[in-house]
């Protein structure tokens, strides 16, 4: 297996970059708003893989703890996410994100 | 103070109490108060005429003079200046006595005579407070001892003269004759102010004496142009008040003015004001701006003879003749024939009043018919009138035993003996001028003796609707004569109206004046007036003469200090204490006469002319005498016998007769240039000011008005100027901006990445160049 | 004292808000009171003033206070700002010669104002409340010697203007309203900046600290040498003049930024109009003199020559747009942008006779103004129009009005005998005497001829001659066989009634006393007006 | 991999959590009364009496005591420096203390509450969570605090959005909220993670200071501020990161909008001061330059961004609530130009400043919404001729709006005239930002007088004589809002000395 490269923080680094860029593109194109919010915890987990490798290479609790909050935070928000849209569907009868722009300008 | 001083006061503030009286209380006191203003006045001439006789007849010293005066702005001490003061004073010289004596003497005859003239007016009263203010502010004139002063009472008969012209003010052409002689004046009192104005930047005074003396000591810093551009300046204000050439043209209209009112203001006193002035700062005028102001009085003698040939208008006759006898006084003054000028003055007011009023008693005889071509054979109605008429007339035309020949000939005198001394050329246009206007005199007050007096009446030969018209255009103003519109005949004047006709004609004989009827200078009026010492020698603006004047005005500063010094004290001294004036007077006479010494080169020029005048005395004498025969002979020829025909000769020189008739086309002149000139400028600006600055765009305007569709009405409204292209862009910038908020949230996270992407990437070249 | 006469209108304010509305009466009293109890402060203030003392600023060795009067210093604000010391705010009241005759035009007009506005039925507890507001500005700015105070005063006007001219106004008066709030506004805003700037460029040569105060402003001892409006920062200093120039040039209004007067003046009802022509074009100039000249005085010398062609402009333009107005109320309103430029061109001058001519013709043009707006109104409430063809004749039919309305039109066009001649020809003989404007002068004399032309040429069409074909009024034959005017839907008198002659005869009256005896006036303002020149003559040149 | 704390360190870690409870007792004491409201609540069944708004407002006002009682502590750190309580920190306690009872007070005047939900149920006590989130904003000197407690903020404040549940435009704007909210949270974090990765350190000092001792990569640090901007951008509402302001104003119940835009703004200011005063500092004195990028150029393009863009879109705003959401957001403008300063000076007129704003804007909304209950829209063309029908309230709205422009004798002047001095004392340095300050307020006249323009010079459509008194106690909470926004106008002192009190961050002055 000596062939094999060890795994090293950039490898995290370029996933959590990777589901970064992913989160946004769902957030900026999906046209459902349950996806749209999985977009942002897709974000919010690129900064958790990135907290731990951190604290991996660098040494220090503080990422891992900080990491554990977001988990916790990613889901709170996505209850009353949830929440929400459940009402929106309530009201227009529809989740497209992109409809619902009553106000503007 | 001077117990002539206090009398002149007494004199000065007595028209004012008249008018203050009237203006308020006419209507609640009995004949409207008339009798109140013609008391005052004869109180007022009762007392000129003591200082007249103290002055002239006890004190007969030609040099006599006393002044006062008091601080009447104070502004303090002055950085640069120390303390500064604005006086307002009196002076008392023979010039003002004899001023004084006839503008109350001539304004008491016209109050009498207006009893009669104007009694029944609906505005009876205020129009004798008018005449009290007019007469206020002459007097002011006549015994201010500064620019200032008379700057203000200037102004003031301006503003008497505009209430009076416009008497009857529901007549159109009389409102706009006022106005139109209130702006001409106007134009010419910014000349006369600007000319003051030289002076004060000068010498911080308005007081003649100290301006003179500052002159003749040579303290004018600025160069010898500016003097002859405020001495010429301050003839604007003569241009304007005295009618010449060119803001003559005022005159004549405003003999829509009542009659009285034409004696006294347009013909005796106010336009004659003028005249004055110019005596008053004769001093400070260089030979240049005499030049000038020569060859103007001509020029205006001349013009204005000539359009009075073909007037018909009795009024206008008259008041064609007063601008051209001003002319001639000008035209006096100009060759530096002082005392002469005043002289014509003084006589011409006389005469002059009489005759208008003599004019006012024939169109009230007529019912206000003042067209000379349907008058004729009055001399039978009105022999007293008649009398005086023509007693004046003569006078006018300058026959010999009357005053108006002396006055006359001495002017003429000194422009021939002026035209010599200056070496001939084309100053000999002065002279021939000046005769050929006085036969043009003598013609045109023949015309009109003839015309009016004599043949038989011609009433019946005016056209119907014409007469109608005339006898309503005043039954408008004169209601009272409605009365007797039925009854034609015509009458002699009433006793209170021919009074001051006999009194003036009386004044127009020549030993009122001189013993010798053929020789002014004999007589005291002309001993009593002398050409003062110029002050502005050392200003020689030929540049000949230049070197050899700072020379002299070196010379004379250097030698001069300490008299100047003195001098300068004792003006301080005077202004603080006045009863220290005498010694003031004294050293302030001392400083001219060193004055005459460094200006020798302008005093003997000054001699020189006298000399010649005195030489060309008599050859003046024969030539107006012919010239005046001439034109009354030509005058009967063709009103009398009907040698030649009037209408044929007219028809013959046709071109001529029109421009004679219509003014020389002045008036149209004007108003196509100046008056149409303004007025299409005022327009432009108010345009500009409606449409350009305020809406700097006008186009962006109307685009924020578009583009405001979203906005509430009232947006397009703040749009003005600046602030409306602030608007403008704001508005626009805001209806780009604003679509950015697409409500669209997914659009709001694609530019806020846009956003952080662009400033990092920004950054990131920065850091790595 | 000044403490009162500032508050005193805003205390009648208090008094009216618990006055019930529907009161009309007690409402009109209440103001009217405190204005004429305004008025004999104003007297006693004049009475108590001493002509001698010049004010402008303290003399080095002299009184932190300089030589001014009635002052009343309270310290107000006093804050801890870290490194930058500290910042000191004062209740700083005084008088000297400029404001003294300023405070009695106030009271003068305001309470004038008040009798004017006795007509107004709309929303009187509003208008008197507002009315009251602005009354106390107008006067906390002439009394404010500290820049901070002052500053607040001068906004304080805007927005009681604002709504007399909004809601009392005319048909187009939203326009007419929001226009004046803007360029006043925009000219007031910078003035802010400047403010502060001076404020951490001065020192107060007693405390130590940086101060409002204009009297330590006014002396340039205490600029910080490197403050960034310090002497060595040439350009800020520059810059600084100019703003607060602008600022104060558009309540003067100079051209350009005039164009809100003529709409703000045709769309005002009469009082306001009156107020407006009366003291808040005043508070330019005044500003000029108190704030802008003193405190920048080697920019002001550097910048005369343009100073005095802002006024010829002013004067000349102002006089041109006069002439072709046929609203006579608009015509009114240039020729008050006319004679303001006289201001501009005194103040130009830059020495005693100019400055003084300038201050004199402040007040004259104050009276005068109020007088031709007041007629203007007379007039206006009667026919209900203010087109100068649509008469014609009055002269006749109301011949006091007549009488007045001549006196005040000749007063405008500078007659001797009337206080207007005075002012513009110590102004003309100041602006002629000073070699930079000299020539300026020369131009801006015309403007003495075209006033006059305007002035007579309305005169003529309304009131000389006989009524036009399409007069706003009728002619009828009354029993005694003359002629009477009736104008449509006008009830009260047909000349003047005794509450616009109380209006105008102390106007009148004034006018005419000093015109012929300027002292009274003249002699409070010199000695300032004196020290104001040396204080803006470069040492150089002193 | 990591070896377990041994029992002593066990003890000393108690000990010290024991002696920071003493320091946290406002925070404590807040989170029970949120409990509270939720029992009573629950014992109240949701019925529409004013019992809980009453108990929120004891509450509230009982916290203010506690507060008070930090005053006299030493400033220091808390829970392993996780927290920090200083003067800054306690002055922003107050503010949001005041304005949750001011939001309270705002929602009981509101009868859009009667009916749009059945029940205030949880509404007063995310009210109270709110302020507990903003306090520990305020307060934070951790990364994760700061994530933690504006999560907090932002949750409770995407419910209160959404609060009226049938109304689409509330939920809308919740939706808005939320969605916006996530994504720009979700970037801080990833620029927190970054920050992490750069100095192995969370809290903010120590960031500080290890980024000074060993270097770092600009890039990436860059990169990483920018991220974590984006959030705080966010939550100031500041251009261009305020594109979820409008919607949510003009959507959220009005109480709430007032209340985020004052409170919620205020508290993203805070966390602002900190993270760019101590963590990655730009300059000055105290803290040398460390890296080569300005960060002050960054927040002033943000400034007159907001600024220009706020007052210029406000232009055409028909709704004055919305109208009132670009007016903050021109405020976040100006508010940036007193942090711009980055001194003593600087923070003191900040912190005024946001207390003038607190004031006027409040008072705007209040009565906005008191006019709101009586002609039932907030469209400008419904505000014709109210001047007449509501004295007071017209002349309150004028007295607010003409502070919001920054005219005396306002408050509204003094925060502008305190900010604008901040600017020029660093010279000439700043004295544009100043121009384009002063000029973009002259535009804001425009708007904001608007308002006064439709109450008092357009007279109003319909003439029917309905009773427009909007009732005693508002009445006197208008006016006496009125009153101090002119009284603190003339008298100031008491507050900006309360305001310097307040700029010492970490116990150590600014220059």
């Amino acid at each position: 297996m000596e062939h094999l490269v060890p795994i090293g923080l950039n490898h995290y680094l370029t996933i959590s970059a990777f589901l970064l860029g992913f989160g946004l593109f769902a957030v900026m194109t999906r046209k459902n708003a349950i996806v749209v919010l999985m977009g942002v915890e897709l974000i919010l987990n690129a900064a958790n893989i990135n907290f731990i490798a951190f604290s991996k290479y660098n040494g220090g609790m503080g990422g891992i703890m900080f990491s554990l909050f977001v988990i916790v935070i990613a889901a709170a928000e996505a209850a009353i996410a949830l929440a929400i849209v459940i009402n929106i569907f309530k009201i227009f009868k529809s989740v497209d994100v992109s409809s619902i722009d009553s106000m503007k300008e | 103070m001077h117990s002539l001083i206090q009398l002149s006061i007494v004199v000065l503030l007595l028209p004012l109490l008249s008018f203050v009286i009237l203006i308020f209380f006419n209507r609640r006191l009995p004949r409207r108060g008339d009798f109140v203003g013609v008391g005052i006045l004869g109180t007022a001439f009762a007392l000129s005429a003591y200082i007249f006789w103290t002055v002239i007849v006890q004190t007969y010293d030609p040099a006599f003079r006393v002044a006062w005066d008091f601080t009447w702005i104070d502004l303090g001490q002055v950085p640069g200046i120390g303390p500064l003061q604005i006086k307002m004073g009196i002076v008392i010289d023979n010039l003002t006595a004899i001023m004084l004596a006839m503008v109350t003497l001539i304004s008491l005859l016209v109050h009498l005579y207006s009893t009669g003239y104007m009694a029944g007016d609906k505005n009876y009263g205020r129009y004798y407070a008018f005449l009290g203010i007019f007469t206020f502010s002459m007097l002011g004139i006549v015994l201010s001892d500064n620019l200032f002063s008379i700057y203000i009472f200037w102004e003031l008969v301006g503003l008497s003269s505009y209430l009076l012209i416009g008497f009857f003010f529901e007549k159109d052409s009389a409102a706009d004759a006022q106005k139109k002689a209130f702006l001409a004046n106007r134009v010419g009192d910014i000349g006369m102010w600007l000319g003051i104005l030289i002076l004060y930047s000068q010498f911080h005074t308005f007081s003649f004496t100290e301006i003179y003396a500052n002159l003749a000591a040579g303290k004018f810093a600025m160069s010898n142009a500016w003097l002859t551009a405020a001495g010429l300046l301050l003839f604007m204000g003569c241009v304007g008040k005295s009618a010449q050439f060119p803001l003559h043209i005022w005159l004549p209209d405003a003999m829509e003015g009542p009659t009285p009112v034409s004696a006294l203001i347009h013909a005796a006193t106010m336009v004659a004001a003028g005249v004055y002035f110019v005596a008053r700062i004769f001093v400070v005028l260089t030979p240049d701006a005499l030049h000038v102001i020569a060859f103007i009085g001509a020029f205006t003698a001349f013009m204005a003879a000539t359009i009075a040939i073909t007037q018909n208008d009795i009024k206008r006759v008259l008041a064609y003749s007063t601008v051209s006898q001003l002319g001639y006084m000008v035209l006096g003054l100009g060759v530096g024939a002082y005392s002469a000028a005043l002289f014509h003055l003084v006589t011409h007011a006389f005469f002059k009043a009489c005759l208008f009023l003599g004019s006012g008693a024939i169109i009230h005889a007529m019912h206000h018919e003042q067209d000379m071509r349907w008058m004729g054979g009055l001399r039978k109605h009105m022999p007293w009138t008649f009398a005086t008429f023509t007693l004046a007339t003569l006078a006018l035309a300058g026959l010999p035993l009357t005053s108006g020949f002396m006055s006359k000939d001495a002017i003429l005198a000194g422009a021939i003996g002026f035209a010599t001394a200056e070496g001939g050329g084309v100053y000999y246009l002065i002279p021939v001028l000046g005769f050929f206007s006085a036969m043009l005199t003598a013609f045109y007050m023949g015309r009109q003796i003839w015309l009016v007096f004599f043949g038989e009446s011609r009433t019946h030969l005016k056209p119907a609707d014409d007469h109608h018209s005339a006898h309503h255009a005043h039954s408008t103003h004169d209601t009272h004569n409605d009365d007797h519109h039925a009854a034609h005949e015509v009458h002699e004047v009433s006793w209170n109206m021919r009074a001051p006709l006999v009194i003036l004609a009386a004044l127009s004989v020549f030993f009122v004046y001189s013993p010798n009827p053929l020789d002014g200078a004999q007589g005291w009026f002309m001993k009593m007036i002398q050409t003062p010492p110029t002050v502005v020698g050392s200003y020689q603006s030929a540049p000949s003469s230049e070197k050899l004047a700072v020379g002299s005005q070196q010379s004379a500063t250097e030698g001069e200090n300490s008299a100047l010094s003195t001098q300068h004290s004792a003006l301080s001294e005077q202004h603080s204490a006045p009863e220290a004036e005498h010694s003031a007077l004294s050293t302030q006479h001392s400083a001219l006469k060193e004055s005459t010494q460094h200006s020798a080169l302008t005093n003997e020029r000054q001699a020189e002319i006298a000399h010649a005048s005195h030489a060309a005395h008599f050859p003046a004498i024969y030539i107006s005498s012919i010239m005046v025969i001439l034109g009354i002979t030509l005058a009967g020829i063709v009103y009398v016998f009907r040698i030649i025909d009037p209408d044929k000769t007219a028809e013959a020189i046709r071109p001529l007769y029109l421009f004679s008739l219509n003014k020389w086309y002045w008036d149209e002149i004007y108003d196509a240039t100046f008056i149409r000139g303004s007025m299409l400028i005022s327009k432009m600006l108010s345009w500009f000011d409606t449409n350009i600055i305020d809406g700097i765009v006008n186009g962006v305007a109307l685009i924020v008005k578009k583009v405001a569709f979203a906005n509430n009405s009232f947006d397009k409204y703040v749009v003005d100027g600046l602030v409306n292209f602030t608007a403008f862009s704001v508005n626009t910038t805001g209806a780009v901006l604003r679509k950015l908020q697409t409500g669209k949230v997914q659009t709001y996270v694609v530019m806020l990445l846009a956003v952080v992407f662009g400033y990092f990437v920004f950054y990131f070249t920065r850091l790595i160049y | 004292m000044l403490s009162l006469i500032v508050f005193l209108p805003i205390i009648a304010g208090l008094i009216i808000l618990a006055v019930p509305s529907s009161q009309k009466q007690i409402i009109r009293i209440v103001s009217l009171l405190a204005a004429l109890a305004q008025g004999v402060l104003a007297v006693l203030i004049w009475r108590a003033y001493d002509p001698s003392l010049p004010g402008i600023t303290a003399a080095p060795g002299g009184s932190p206070l300089g030589s001014f009067q009635f002052v009343e210093k309270v310290p107000w604000i006093g804050l801890k700002l870290g490194a930058m010391g500290s910042l000191n705010i004062e209740y700083f009241l005084g008088v000297d010669g400029i404001s003294v005759t300023m405070i009695i035009l106030t009271a003068l007009i305001s309470a004038i104002g008040v009798l004017s506005s006795w007509t107004i039925q709309k929303q009187v507890k509003g208008y008197f409340i507002l009315y009251n507001l602005l009354a106390s500005a107008m006067m906390g700015c002439f009394v404010a010697l500290d820049f901070f105070l002052f500053y607040v005063f001068w906004e304080l006007m805007l927005l009681p203007m604002y709504f007399l001219i909004g809601i009392w106004g005319g048909p187009n008066r939203e326009y007419a309203a929001i226009k004046f709030f803007l360029y006043t506004l925009f000219g007031s805003v910078f003035m802010l900046l400047v403010m502060i700037g001076l404020y951490f460029s001065v020192i107060d040569p007693v405390t130590g600290n940086h101060t409002f105060s204009l009297v330590a402003m006014a002396n340039q001892a205490n600029y910080l040498q490197d403050a960034i409006l310090g002497p060595h920062n040439v350009m800020w200093r520059y810059i600084a003049f100019a703003v607060l120039f602008v600022g104060f040039a558009i309540k003067v209004p100079m051209f350009p930024f005039h164009t809100w007067l003529p709409d703000a003046h045709v769309e005002a009802p009469t009082p306001i109009s009156v107020i407006l022509a009366g003291v808040l074009l005043k508070l330019g100039t005044y500003g000029m003199m108190r704030i802008n000249f003193p405190l920048f005085p080697e920019v002001f010398h550097a910048s005369m020559y343009v100073i005095g062609i802002f006024g010829a402009i002013n004067i000349i333009y102002g006089a041109f747009c006069a002439l072709a107005q046929q609203d006579l109320k608009k015509m009114v309103a240039y020729s008050s942008i006319s004679h303001m430029g006289y201001v501009l061109l005194g103040l130009a001058a830059g020495n005693s006779e100019g400055m003084i001519g300038a201050l004199y013709q402040m007040f004259n043009h104050g009276t005068i103004t109020a007088m031709l707006f007041l007629l203007v109104g007379v007039i206006y409430d009667r026919a209900h129009t203010r087109q100068i063809d649509k008469f014609g004749g009055l002269a006749s039919y109301m011949p006091v009005y007549a009488a007045i309305v001549t006196v005040a039109w000749f007063a405008s066009l500078g007659l001797p005998g009337l206080s207007g001649f005075i002012s513009e020809a110590l102004v003309f003989v100041g602006a002629f005497s000073s070699i930079t404007t000299r020539y300026i002068a020369m131009v801006s004399v015309l403007g003495i001829v075209f006033g006059a032309a305007y002035l007579l040429w309305s005169l003529q069409r309304m009131f000389l001659g006989k009524r036009k074909p399409d007069a706003a009024y009728d002619l009828e034959v009354g029993a005694d066989g003359h002629e009477h005017i009736h104008f449509h839907d006008w009830k009260g008198k047909i000349d003047l009634d005794g509450r616009e002659l109380t209006m105008l005869v102390p106007l009148v009256v004034i006018t005419i006393f000093l015109g012929i005896y300027p002292m009274p006036v003249l002699g409070m303002i010199t000695s300032s007006v004196n020290k104001l020149v040396e204080v803006l003559t470069p040492l150089a040149i002193r | 991999m990591f070896e377990l704390p041994s029992g002593a360190e066990i003890q000393s870690i108690i000990a010290s959590l024991k002696l920071s409870v003493e320091f946290f007792i406002p925070e404590i004491y807040l989170s029970l009364l949120f409990m509270l409201l939720i029992v009573v609540d629950l014992v109240a069944k949701g019925k529409k009496n004013n019992l809980l708004s009453i108990t929120t407002l004891l509450g509230l006002a009982g916290s203010i005591y506690f507060i008070f009682r930090q005053q006299t502590m030493p400033a220091g750190e808390l829970f392993f420096g996780m927290y920090v309580l200083d003067e800054f920190a306690i002055f922003f306690k107050y503010f949001f203390v005041l304005s949750g009872i001011l939001a309270v007070i705002i929602t009981m005047a509101d009868e859009q509450f009667e009916s749009e939900v059945k029940s205030m149920g949880e509404y007063y006590a995310l009210v109270v969570a709110m302020v507990i989130g903003m306090i520990m904003m305020a307060s934070s000197a951790d990364m994760m605090m700061i994530f933690l407690s504006m999560e907090l903020v932002s949750f409770t404040a995407f419910i209160l959005t959404g609060y009226f549940k049938r109304n689409p435009r509330s939920s809308e704007a919740a939706l808005k909220y939320l969605v916006y909210g996530g994504v720009s949270s979700g970037l801080m974090v990833y620029g927190f993670s970054l920050i992490y990765g750069l100095t192995a350190e969370t809290n903010l000092i120590n960031i500080s200071s290890a980024l000074s001792q060993h270097g770092y990569d600009p890039v990436v640090l860059i990169l990483a501020t920018l991220l974590v901007l984006a959030g705080f951008g966010y939550k100031i509402g500041a251009v261009p990161f305020h594109f979820w302001a409008p919607d949510v104003y003009e959507g959220a119940p009005t109480p709430v909008t007032a209340y985020l835009s004052v409170a919620s703004k205020a508290a993203g200011f805070a966390l602002l001061m900190r993270f760019f005063y101590i963590a990655v500092p730009h300059g000055g004195p105290v803290y040398e330059d460390i890296i080569g990028i300005n960060w002050v150029s960054l927040l002033i393009l943000i400034s007159i961004a907001s600024m220009i863009y706020g007052n210029v879109v406000a232009l055409w705003q028909k709704n004055v609530k919305r109208l009132l959401a670009y007016s903050s957001i021109a405020h976040a403008g100006y508010i940036l130009l007193g942090i711009i300063v980055m001194d003593a000076f600087g923070t003191q007129a900040t912190l005024l400043y946001l207390l003038s704003y607190f004031l006027m804007n409040f008072g705007a909304f209040y009565v906005v919404i008191l006019i709101a209950n009586k002609t039932g829209s907030e469209n400008l063309e419904d505000y014709r001729g109210l001047g007449k029908k509501m004295p007071l309230a017209g002349a309150a709205l004028t007295v607010f709006l003409i502070s919001l422009v920054g005219l005396p004798p306002t408050f509204g002047f003094i925060g502008k005239l305190m900010i604008f001095s901040a600017l020029l004392t660093k010279g000439s340095l700043y004295l544009w930002l100043a121009l384009i300050g002063i000029m973009t307020s002259v535009i804001s006249l425009y708007y904001y007088m608007l308002i006064p323009l439709n109450m008092y010079l357009r007279e109003s459509p319909s003439s029917e004589q309905k009773n427009m008194n909007p009732g005693l106690l508002p009445n006197i909470i208008m006016a006496a809002l009125m009153f101090l926004t002119l009284y603190f106008g003339l008298f100031f002192q008491p507050l900006a000395d309360f305001a310097k009190y307040g700029s010492t961050l970490f116990g150590l002055k600014l220059p």
